[in-house]
């Protein structure tokens, strides 16, 4: 059922409560946790309801953290950690690679590790180089883990609940324009498969997109539709595994492939994506298939400078009609007056 | 008591926290569109910096960084432009406010990373032994970043390699909203732990300018003499929150009593405290002096010219 | 002296440094291929430990797993076979001589990366907490592994979160063949250190198995009183090189003198001068049940099956 | 030129002992660097050279040791370091993500970051889970880094002569089966710019190949070329920057890819190559383009296991056969007695 009142952030708060209340031995740590802002709102009252010993705060220290969530985990406690921005993670990446990914393999499946590393990314009012980074091609490279990135609050309470159930390790990303959200703003209806991932049928262009940009490729959608261009979206929802099937099957049918990705180009989702297409089909397109990534460079901090670097609808536009060789009337699309903030209620600092 | 160093001093202390003020005052204007973290409470330990350093000592700084580089020497127009995100910003509007630079006077970088400088810092250190130099490097950051265990790693390098570093931790008690029952055992001496790791420590009320200044000349002798690093903590307290232009204790994190005592111990005030009525009158061409300061600061950041386009592209690559 | 202990505390030592002698006998019929790092000279420390464990207790150690696994009750046979990369092996061939595991005992792994698996071994003795459990945690690793920060981290949780882990430092003044003063402060006592962060520390003469066994003895009662982790630190040496089934001492990379100190503090030798005559008899007995238990578990290995082609893509995912 | 008769270990040393003496600041560090080992060989005698100020051994504190290195290097300190492993240095991601490779940009290009990391890679006798990972994608994904991989001596010695003199951080990747080999092994002559990737021209099939690999790709090139099938051997060296002009020019020519890589399939090196000449040449090819990586599993320990999984020349041959539906009796090509050595010299341990 799509419950489309409830926001991202509540959403993630719901399914954590949810998951603490069925499972009594389950435990979820983060820097914060517990503080005045609870991580954008979403571990709310949590330490309240089920007290200290299992929601609770912690040192800064992201590697001893993930490696303790492993030995919780592999003696059959559920955990969850929360980075509040993705970029964090990297201290820990020995024990998310060495350990947690491969605690099972290496042992011959003699445990498991069911832990969920929830990574916020981040966009925006000078998040800067090191506030920013979608790393998702890190973790997808390596065999053991899986890797979420849910859009839609209806989605990420679902898909959470479903992290937090796995045995395996789940890297959980939540884009940090997204906590605000609710799913009418967006969706009139949606299927509630989790592996339906063609959330807008369309015959001429595949869509593929990644959280917060598949809200701009729905716009793009709608805008695009006025002369007569019908997208395909596909919300990609889990990175690892691909449902790389549906999105063939869409791309035999439409011929062109456009992919919006939030991370760097050299390595990423849409490579991997594009590079499956290539394999399977081995076959001309109507047009090149494009992509379009965040571009190799460290992400600057200044307002100015991040002027045109994100993705948005009117970028999307832009580059199917050159795909369509077509043109359209573009001066009415406005760009919100800050390309920065999510809203005009973001005011700052974080 | 050196009444031109007290001058130097009060100086310091109150330009720093007039910078901070005057920040947190335009922040609301949301032209500084990045995180600003404001050190009002903590202006001490860096005008108590500022007298000792020299200028081809190093240092490095954390996600708090506005004092550690103003102390050091660095520009203060080339702050605020940065802070603006504007061309002439000293990081040309790349860095933002947690990320200064200032290569004229050796601050080398800070970072929004909890630890990430303090390796950094330490490898500044051994370079200046290869190379042979008297300088020190000194390495700034908050008791958060003492969870690290890249912190024990830098400083049990320090100590191996017996190299010209001075950590400093600013203790403020908290990390955000976060105390330090949560975080670190009870009753635990960080300068204890440090000195058994291998390396001499010094404590010091962060909040008497003057205790400060003692701590950081005998540490810069320690150094000079032994040849060895050292460590430098400083309890201390920000009055305002940890992100941001406001006061946030409406929000309760931290005890009532607690702020207040803390108010109590203002540094500022505490220091200005102590001049007889002589001196105000030249601590008043001071105040006017800082004022003017930082009125042109920001009109100069305000009338810069924004980074282009183009500089997106620009030094990924040397 | 309780007799009867005596006699299991030699049967332990003795099958360890029979079962590590083995495998460096077997290792050059290159039946074996996978690094193995073998702890003959250390064998007190686990075998005191052996008598002190209990079977709900859990451990983790590092890429020297051998007699931890063995101490903590784990199966001879399935190790063996592990290392030959056998099916029957205790991680099925998947982890080798670094990665041994036996959930019956809760022996719950061991890593080849230094210190990784410290953190592990401390989120099970927060387990152990949650769940209301009288267990401890038993954490083995190298004095190298004091060199990564994640030991810090490790150790600063556990104090704040009071939980029972027990963290045992095997001291052999090496990390592969890099000796102390290259890599930590001279005259550092990491006892000290640790104590300083914030954990009751006890170290020991790790050659002497039975002070071994009174330290296991104290330690356990302490984090069963106190509710608090503790640190144990074992002065020992290896005799074999780092990695691999030879000696190595022709390298040079550690003093004759040294060698030769330690070859006299051989736990096993010292502790058999110890025994009567009229003790002799049983030893020999014992003697017989260890040549008999190895031969038996070197036979299994050899004839256990190889894994399958197909087993490769089993176990990724639970 | 050409200096057949040295093998990678000694071109590795030679050019580090070059750079140490052409640049007195230069220094360099690592686990055992001055051991009996002395790191494969690769840093024999240098720190008695240099002196044990420049050429050092160091704690295991991989993380901070990436740190000082970006500190000395700020300071005018060309710094070199050793992991015996590629797998050690995700104990330092956050220093070679976070620090090394944004200090130029976010600080607006004021200073410079000369850093060469070099990481050995794993393989055979029992390397296991977290001894053996190429996880070169990791490094390529993000802005600011360099990665490098050569396969001959003589392009080592060049290649990480350059890698120190660059002014910024790379990623030096060394294979463990190279160490003993000499190039007059495998080449009879060899193009000497570093530039020019393709090291055996042909016309019915481009074969791109990594390090190691690309002595595979030659063998199979020798064998294929019996029944008619002319190989060009394209020899990556260096992953990032990538030299795709190269890469379609020979694709044009050709018509069919194939490529090796040492890593895991998900946003590998090999997915982003095919990904490029997707959307750069968007055409049908004569096959299906393939690429050979390690299989998405945890390398396993046991000899037994390893059996199968390593990409040799056979393997090669039998992928390329089937792309052109052509046979040939591969009885004759025997496999060495033991896929886990890289040569019967090879006794283990390490
Ligand atoms: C690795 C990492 N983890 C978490 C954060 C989020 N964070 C930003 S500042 C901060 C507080 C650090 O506290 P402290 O070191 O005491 O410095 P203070 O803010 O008190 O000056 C934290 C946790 C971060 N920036 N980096
Ligand atoms: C992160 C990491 N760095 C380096 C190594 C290489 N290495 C393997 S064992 C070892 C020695 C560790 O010494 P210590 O902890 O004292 O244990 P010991 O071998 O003496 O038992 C090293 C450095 C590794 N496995 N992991
Ligand atoms: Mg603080
Ligand atoms: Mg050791």
């Amino acid at each position: 059922m799509l419950k489309k009142k409830m926001n991202f952030k509540d959403s993630i708060n719901s399914a954590l409560a949810f998951s603490l209340k069925k499972d009594k031995n389950m435990i979820c740590y983060g820097l914060g946790i517990n503080d005045p802002k609870s991580i954008f709102g979403t571990t709310k009252n949590l330490s309240k309801k089920f007290g200290q010993n299992r929601v609770f705060d912690v040192p800064t220290s992201e590697n001893a953290l993930t490696g303790i969530a492993v030995g919780a985990a592999i003696s059959g406690i559920r955990t969850v950690i929360t980075h509040q921005r993705l970029d964090f993670s990297l201290l820990s990446m020995d024990q998310i690679v060495n350990s947690a990914a491969k605690w099972r393999y290496m042992f011959g499946g003699k445990l498991s590790v069911p832990i969920t590393i929830r990574m916020i990314l981040g966009r925006g009012w000078g998040q800067g180089p090191t506030h920013s980074q979608n790393l998702a091609p890190m973790f997808c490279n390596i065999p053991g883990l899986k890797v979420f990135m849910p859009t839609f609050a209806d989605d990420a309470k679902r898909l959470l609940i479903k992290s937090i159930f796995d045995p395996n390790p789940v890297i959980f990303l939540e884009h940090r324009w997204l906590h605000e959200l609710k799913d009418e703003d967006f969706l009139d209806k949606k299927p509630d498969s989790l592996s339906s991932n063609i959330i807008s049928k369309g015959s001429d262009l595949t869509l593929i997109s990644m959280s917060y940009l598949t809200l701009e490729a729905l716009k793009a959608k709608k805008i695009l539709k006025k002369i007569g261009i019908n997208i395909e979206v596909v919300d990609l929802i889990s990175l690892k595994p691909l449902n790389i099937s549906k999105i063939l099957k869409s791309i035999k049918k439409t011929n062109r492939v456009l992919i919006l990705d939030t991370g760097f180009p050299y390595g990423s989702i849409s490579s991997e994506i594009l590079s499956l297409i290539y394999k399977n089909l081995n076959g001309k397109l109507k047009t090149s298939p494009i992509s379009l990534t965040m571009p190799d460079i460290p992400e600057p901090t200044s307002f100015f400078l991040t002027k045109n670097l994100y993705i948005d609808h009117i970028k999307v536009v832009k580059t199917v009609l050159k795909m369509f060789k077509k043109s359209m009337n573009l001066k009415k699309l406005k760009k919100p007056e800050f390309h920065d903030v999510p809203g005009t209620w973001f005011k700052g600092p974080f | 008591m050196n009444s031109n160093l007290n001058f130097k001093l009060y100086y310091k202390m109150k330009l720093f926290r007039e910078v901070e003020l005057k920040i947190a005052m335009e922040y609301s204007s949301r032209k500084m569109r990045c995180p600003v973290h404001l050190s009002v409470g903590q202006e001490a330990v860096s005008a108590a910096f500022s007298q000792i350093v020299r200028k081809n000592d190093y240092a490095v700084s954390s996600h708090r960084p506005h004092l550690h580089y103003l102390g050091k020497g660095g520009n203060l127009k080339r702050m605020i432009s940065e802070i603006y995100g504007k061309k002439t910003g000293c990081s040309s509007g790349k860095g933002g406010s947690m990320h200064l630079i200032d290569t004229s006077v050796n601050f080398m970088g800070s970072s929004a990373i909890v630890a990430n400088s303090i390796p950094i810092g330490t490898g500044l250190a051994l370079s200046l032994k290869l190379k042979n130099k008297i300088n020190v490097s000194y390495i700034f950051f908050g008791e958060g970043a003492l969870e690290q265990g890249v912190f024990y790693e830098s400083v049990n390098f320090a100590a191996v390699k017996k190299i010209p570093a001075i950590f400093v931790c600013e203790n403020n008690l908290y990390s955000v909203y976060t105390s330090l029952k949560d975080r670190q055992p009870e009753k635990r001496k960080n300068s204890k732990m440090v000195e058994a790791i291998g390396i001499k420590s010094f404590t010091c009320n962060g909040n008497n300018v003057f205790e400060c200044y003692k701590i950081f000349n005998k540490a810069k002798q320690y150094v000079s003499k032994e040849k060895k690093p050292v460590f430098l903590e400083f309890f201390t307290y920000r009055h305002y929150e940890h992100c941001g232009p406001n006061k946030d204790d409406n929000l309760n994190y931290r005890p009532k009593n607690e702020i207040n005592s803390w108010l109590k111990k203002d540094p500022l005030k505490n220091f200005t405290n102590n001049f007889t009525n002589a001196h105000k009158q030249k601590i008043k061409i001071l105040d006017k002096e800082i004022q003017k300061k930082i009125k042109d600061a920001f009109e100069y950041a305000k009338k810069s010219p924004k980074p282009k386009l183009s500089d997106l592209r620009k030094d990924i690559y040397a």
